[in-house]
């Protein structure tokens, strides 16, 4: 029953993706892709969660065992990172598309098949 | 230690060159670059001679730390990168108007995030690292900012590799909520039996890897990439990033999923990805006038049968596979090293234009020429010894195979050398396309270091066939656990068809310098650039591999 | 291909994707469970090496390499804008454009929180990369809130003030430096949980100045060719 | 009440997510992508994560909105083959 | 009732009838219009993550709400510099 609760990773994955296929625009693609990594943080997220657990940082209480999986947190903690830097990186080469070719829709791009 | 050194060198040296490299003169970039990536290759090589070792780094045991396993399979990739990477920056030399130590920063990285990837034991690790590789090669791909081919080509590339990495991110994720272990090798222990959950998560994880070796249907960057970026980071990338796709697909089932996912599905698909790889590569290279996307499309092709060679799951296929693509990594960088030296010296790189006007550069010539061959597997070619070995394991429609892909994609190579090199065949005058150079100015003569590479790079891989089959067969054992008879590729019948193909790909060239070059419409109009079909065939992809697994 | 034959492709695919993730997610353990056998081995280890935010104590001390990873692509990409967004010949700025980012032109309320809350936030984020080990937060958390204090000075209307104190090579030689010395702490000097949090911190915040930095260069462009 | 708030925040998060994807175009697209880092944070709070809200907040609410902002109005200027090239910004 | 007892419940109120609405305004209208939404939505989160805080029993999660409240105030002064037309 609980395991509805994964399905919301994966609808915002697709939901993503549908977005970068049906995208007119480049820098909505770009954002829709950092929407479908979102989902990756989600999903990691709801993997370490443990019922009636708290959060692994002993600052303000004392050390116990009964705490939420650290090491998703960890793993998500860089996934943001790279998902942060990832579209940065691919929103500078869209303005660059933008400034070269004078349009971001796709589908007025020329094919770089020759 | 010296495992962290050389891990941690390129690295080092990396961010050192980006902080200074605004006042450090070119030839003290050249010279460090250069010195450091010599220095990792014989860091490596001492590694490689110490025999298989485990590191955990920071003196974090089994459990919660980091590994790196250095066995003979990843140690001699690593060096297989260092050497191209080495040829790489010689190229690279005389090459570029430099923006800042930006160009050889980035490759430093680029060559450590390989080493790092193919050496690390932890799957998230090899994510964290997949990524630095990926946003490395964006930005190399995307170096020439002004083109606008080379922009689009780069962000094609960004967007579909991101994809596929977040891909393998998630099935990470479902792997990990399973057994709660990171490393390939303690997965490995805890996964019993096989679900859904496994075989997705192992369809997954392998999505990224598979849209970084370019299987059919997740290769349409590789073209718009590889047609646009510099001819130094070509190399690199066809020589040795995309088939480090293929060698994360095959540790990833050998080592984590082997005992939970059977046999036989895994083989099917990965054998029917490969294929379609292969021949798709082959006939789209034939269709090809642009001489670096005609390249990238025989990469293409090999990468499929580098994939085959992996899907067989035989031990002496795996063994012609680690063959092959040695073999391989030498040709195709000095094809690259070949078509940048006509692109410098001429400002293009399309067939028609350059008809006949390459019978002065016989170095050139020599490359393509030796090149076309290393590509059909002319024995004793690296690549003739891996397919044979993977023919051999694969039966006859394999064997078909193989002489098709290679046949295609040498007799475009040697198309492209009987038309620019010796003037055969009619000229087409008319549709120019001209390309910047990538040096500063046009070069009327090319410097040694643009071409000597190239040479060598061909040489190596015409003449790996000659390393002792005992060699190969070791490399692999940590892949197939058994130190079984030494794979022998000198047999009649792997001549023959070594032969064979070569006169194939001869019969190829010759139809191919008779006429224009034909134009497949519903093949160009597959590949067209567009992101939304880029993506919308890898999700399908992921669906088709999944069921495949499932079925 | 056209958009017909595109979504079409995308529907096989969307729902193969949605059923295969389908599948996986019902086999996967409860919701909310207990079994978390990687998370817990890291506890003790936390604990014994003093460091009580456990996060932190993976990020920097028991998983070091990854965040070298992380550091690295952030080093990567913020070398990849300058590449990328470095501007061209026949690219100026616009000088006709330029009165319009002087102070003059924004509300004096605007101004004054932009100024006001330059301070606090700079200490937030020293706050938040100093007390990394204990409380949540860290290098990357305090890094981004310093790259991001800087820019309120844009917001207090003065692009020329904002570009005057970011001068760019710096930012470019502290941001290499500090992932520099992270390449160094995370191989050679493991466990320094404090120092490592300090460089991230620098680098981070380095790499968020420099990375908006050329954006908001490529924004205030206009073209001059053609 | 810890599941209530899980399920409402997971909700909440995927239907912004959906609303982040079908706004079309970027410079809207922005300001509900900030909206979106906002309800991540939330939910990585109420799943236990304080450290994961903290950096999800500097990069999704500020960093990347800002970026795509940024990046709209370079993009604007380079607009050739858009008839109505509208300036209100 | 002790903040332990009443912060959850009035954290999930909050969540619903408060961040909701302000987020549903960053969804339709003139960029003006959904600038307006979000700048409502920061302050509204904030109070959601104090009330977290206070719920769980975790002072240290107030960090995470401070950054919010920080960060949303000048991510949305930054939006009106924009719609502004300063730039």
């Amino acid at each position: 029953m609980s395991q509805f609760l994964y399905l919301i990773p994966g609808w915002i994955l697709l939901a993503g993706v549908y977005g970068i296929v049906t995208s007119r625009n480049l820098v909505h693609a770009v954002v829709c892709l950092s929407v479908a990594q979102s989902a990756t943080y989600v999903l990691l997220l709801t993997i370490g969660y443990q019922r009636k657990a708290t959060a692994p940082v002993f600052s303000d209480i004392k050390p116990t065992r009964n705490v939420v999986d650290p090491l998703v947190q960890a793993m998500t903690l860089t996934d943001i990172v790279v998902g942060a830097t990832v579209t940065a990186l691919l929103l500078a080469l869209t303005v660059q598309v933008a400034k070269r070719r004078g349009t971001v829709d796709p589908d007025d791009l020329r094919s770089l098949e020759p | 230690m010296i495992l962290q050194i050389a891990v941690g060198l390129p690295f080092a040296v990396a961010t050192l060159l980006a902080a200074t490299g605004r006042r450090l003169p070119r030839i003290a970039i050249d010279a460090i670059a250069t010195a450091t990536v010599a220095t990792l290759s014989v860091l490596l090589g001492l590694v490689l001679a110490g025999g298989d070792r485990t590191v955990w780094l920071g003196g974090w045991g089994e459990g919660v730390g980091i590994s790196l396993v250095a066995d003979a399979v990843a140690t001699g990739l690593a060096l297989t990168v260092t050497a191209v990477a080495l040829c790489a920056l010689v190229v690279s030399w005389r090459y570029f108007n430099e923006v800042q130590a930006i160009f050889h920063t980035l490759v430093l990285l680029f060559t450590g995030a390989m080493c790092a990837f193919v050496l690390t034991g932890d799957l998230f690790d090899a994510f964290v690292f997949f990524e630095l590789m990926s946003v490395v090669a964006y930005a190399l791909t995307g170096y020439q900012s002004e083109e606008p081919d080379t922009v689009h080509g780069a962000l094609n590339f960004g967007v579909v590799n991101s994809l596929g990495a977040y891909l393998t991110l998630t099935g990470i994720a479902l792997v990990y909520a399973r057994t709660g272990q990171l490393g390939f090798v303690s997965i490995g222990r805890h996964l019993h039996g096989h679900d859904a959950l496994v075989t997705v998560s192992f369809a997954l994880i392998c999505t990224g890897f598979l849209v970084k070796a370019a299987a059919v249907p997740f290769h349409f960057w590789l073209a718009d990439a590889h047609a646009v970026a510099p001819t130094p980071v070509c190399m690199l990338f066809s020589g040795v990033m995309v088939e480090l796709g293929v060698y994360a697909v095959a540790r990833t089932y050998l080592t984590s999923f082997a005992d939970a996912i059977p046999a036989e599905p895994v083989r099917v698909s990965l054998i029917a990805f490969g294929s379609a790889a292969a021949l798709l590569g082959g006939v789209m290279c034939v269709l090809q006038r642009h001489i670096k996307r005609l390249l990238a499309y025989s990469t293409i092709s090999h990468v499929g049968l580098l994939l085959v060679g992996v899907g067989l799951l035989h031990e002496d296929a795996l063994a012609g596979a680690a063959w092959y693509l040695i073999g391989h990594a030498g040709v195709k960088a000095g094809l690259f090293v070949g078509a940048g030296a006509l692109l410098n010296r001429f400002e293009t790189v399309d067939e028609h234009d350059l008809h006949g006007r390459g019978r002065s550069m016989y170095v050139a010539g020599l490359i393509f020429l030796l090149g076309g061959l290393g590509l059909a597997g002319l024995p004793p070619s690296g690549t003739w010894a891996g397919k044979a070995l993977i023919e051999e394991a694969g039966g006859h429609s394999i064997l078909a195979l193989g002489v098709t892909a290679s046949a295609l994609t040498a007799g475009a190579v040697l198309r492209v050398w009987l038309r620019v090199f010796r003037g055969a065949g009619p000229p087409h005058p008319g549709t120019t396309q001209h390309h910047d150079a990538e040096t500063e100015f046009k070069l009327s003569r090319l410097p040694w270091t643009m071409l000597a590479p190239g040479v060598l790079l061909v040489l190596a891989g015409l003449l790996l066939g000659l390393l002792p089959g005992v060699v190969i067969g070791r490399a692999v054992e940590p892949f197939t656990h058994l130190p079984g008879p030494a794979p022998a590729p000198w047999t009649a019948t792997s001549i023959a068809s070594g032969v064979v193909a070569v006169l194939l790909a001869f019969g190829v060239a010759a139809l191919g310098i008779r006429g224009r070059i034909p134009r497949v419409d519903l093949l160009h109009r597959l590949h067209s650039g567009h992101i939304g079909d880029y993506v919308a065939w890898l999700v399908a992809g992921v669906t088709v591999f999944g069921l495949l697994l499932l079925a | 291909m056209s958009r017909r034959a595109r979504l079409l492709v995308l529907a096989f695919g969307g729902c193969g994707l949605a059923l295969l993730f389908a599948l996986a997610a019902f086999r996967l353990p409860d919701f909310g469970g207990t079994s978390h056998p990687y998370g817990q081995r890291t506890l003790p280890n936390a604990i014994a090496h003093h460091t009580p935010n456990v996060i932190s104590s993976i990020n920097f001390d028991q998983r070091a390499f990854d965040t070298l990873g992380e550091e690295l692509i952030l080093m990567a990409s913020a070398l990849a804008a300058v590449l990328i967004l470095r501007t061209v010949r026949a690219e100026q700025e616009d000088a006709a454009g330029k009165h319009a980012y002087g102070p003059a032109q924004v509300f004096d309320a605007l101004r004054i929180t932009g100024y006001a809350l330059l301070p606090v936030t700079i200490m937030t984020g020293v706050y938040i990369v100093a007390h990394g080990y204990l409380s949540p937060g860290g290098g990357f958390q305090g890094g981004v809130v310093l790259g991001s204090a800087i820019h309120l000075v844009y917001l207090s209307g003065d692009y020329p003030a904002l570009a005057r104190i970011r001068p760019i090579p710096m930012f470019e030689a502290g941001e290499a430096l500090a992932a520099g010395a992270f390449v160094a702490l995370a191989l050679a000097f493991a466990g320094q949980v404090t120092a490592m949090n300090a460089v991230v911190g620098l680098e981070v915040g380095s790499a968020v100045v420099l990375t908006l930095a050329k954006f908001f260069e490529q924004a205030l462009l206009v073209r001059k060719d053609t | 009440m810890s599941d209530a708030l899980i399920v409402a925040a997971l909700l909440l998060t995927a239907f912004m997510a959906t609303a982040v994807v079908l706004t079309r175009d970027p410079a809207r697209q922005a300001i509900v992508l900030s909206g979106y880092g906002l309800v991540l944070a939330v939910l990585f709070v109420v799943l236990q994560a304080p450290d994961v809200a903290m950096s999800q907040t500097g990069v999704g609410t500020v960093v990347v909105p800002l970026i795509v902002m940024l990046a709209v109005h370079a993009i604007r200027r380079h607009h050739t083959r858009e008839p109505d090239e509208r300036d209100d910004s | 009732m002790t903040p332990l007892a009443v912060g959850l419940p009035a954290a999930f109120a909050l969540l619903v009838a408060a961040l909701f609405p302000c987020l549903l305004g960053t969804l339709r209208g003139e960029p003006v219009d959904r600038l307006a939404g979000l700048i409502l939505a920061g302050p509204a989160a904030t109070l959601v993550l104090m009330l977290l805080a206070a719920g769980y029993g975790r002072p240290a999660y107030l960090d995470a709400a401070f950054i919010v409240a920080l960060l949303s105030f000048a991510g949305s002064l930054v939006y009106a510099r924009f719609l502004g037309g300063t730039l």
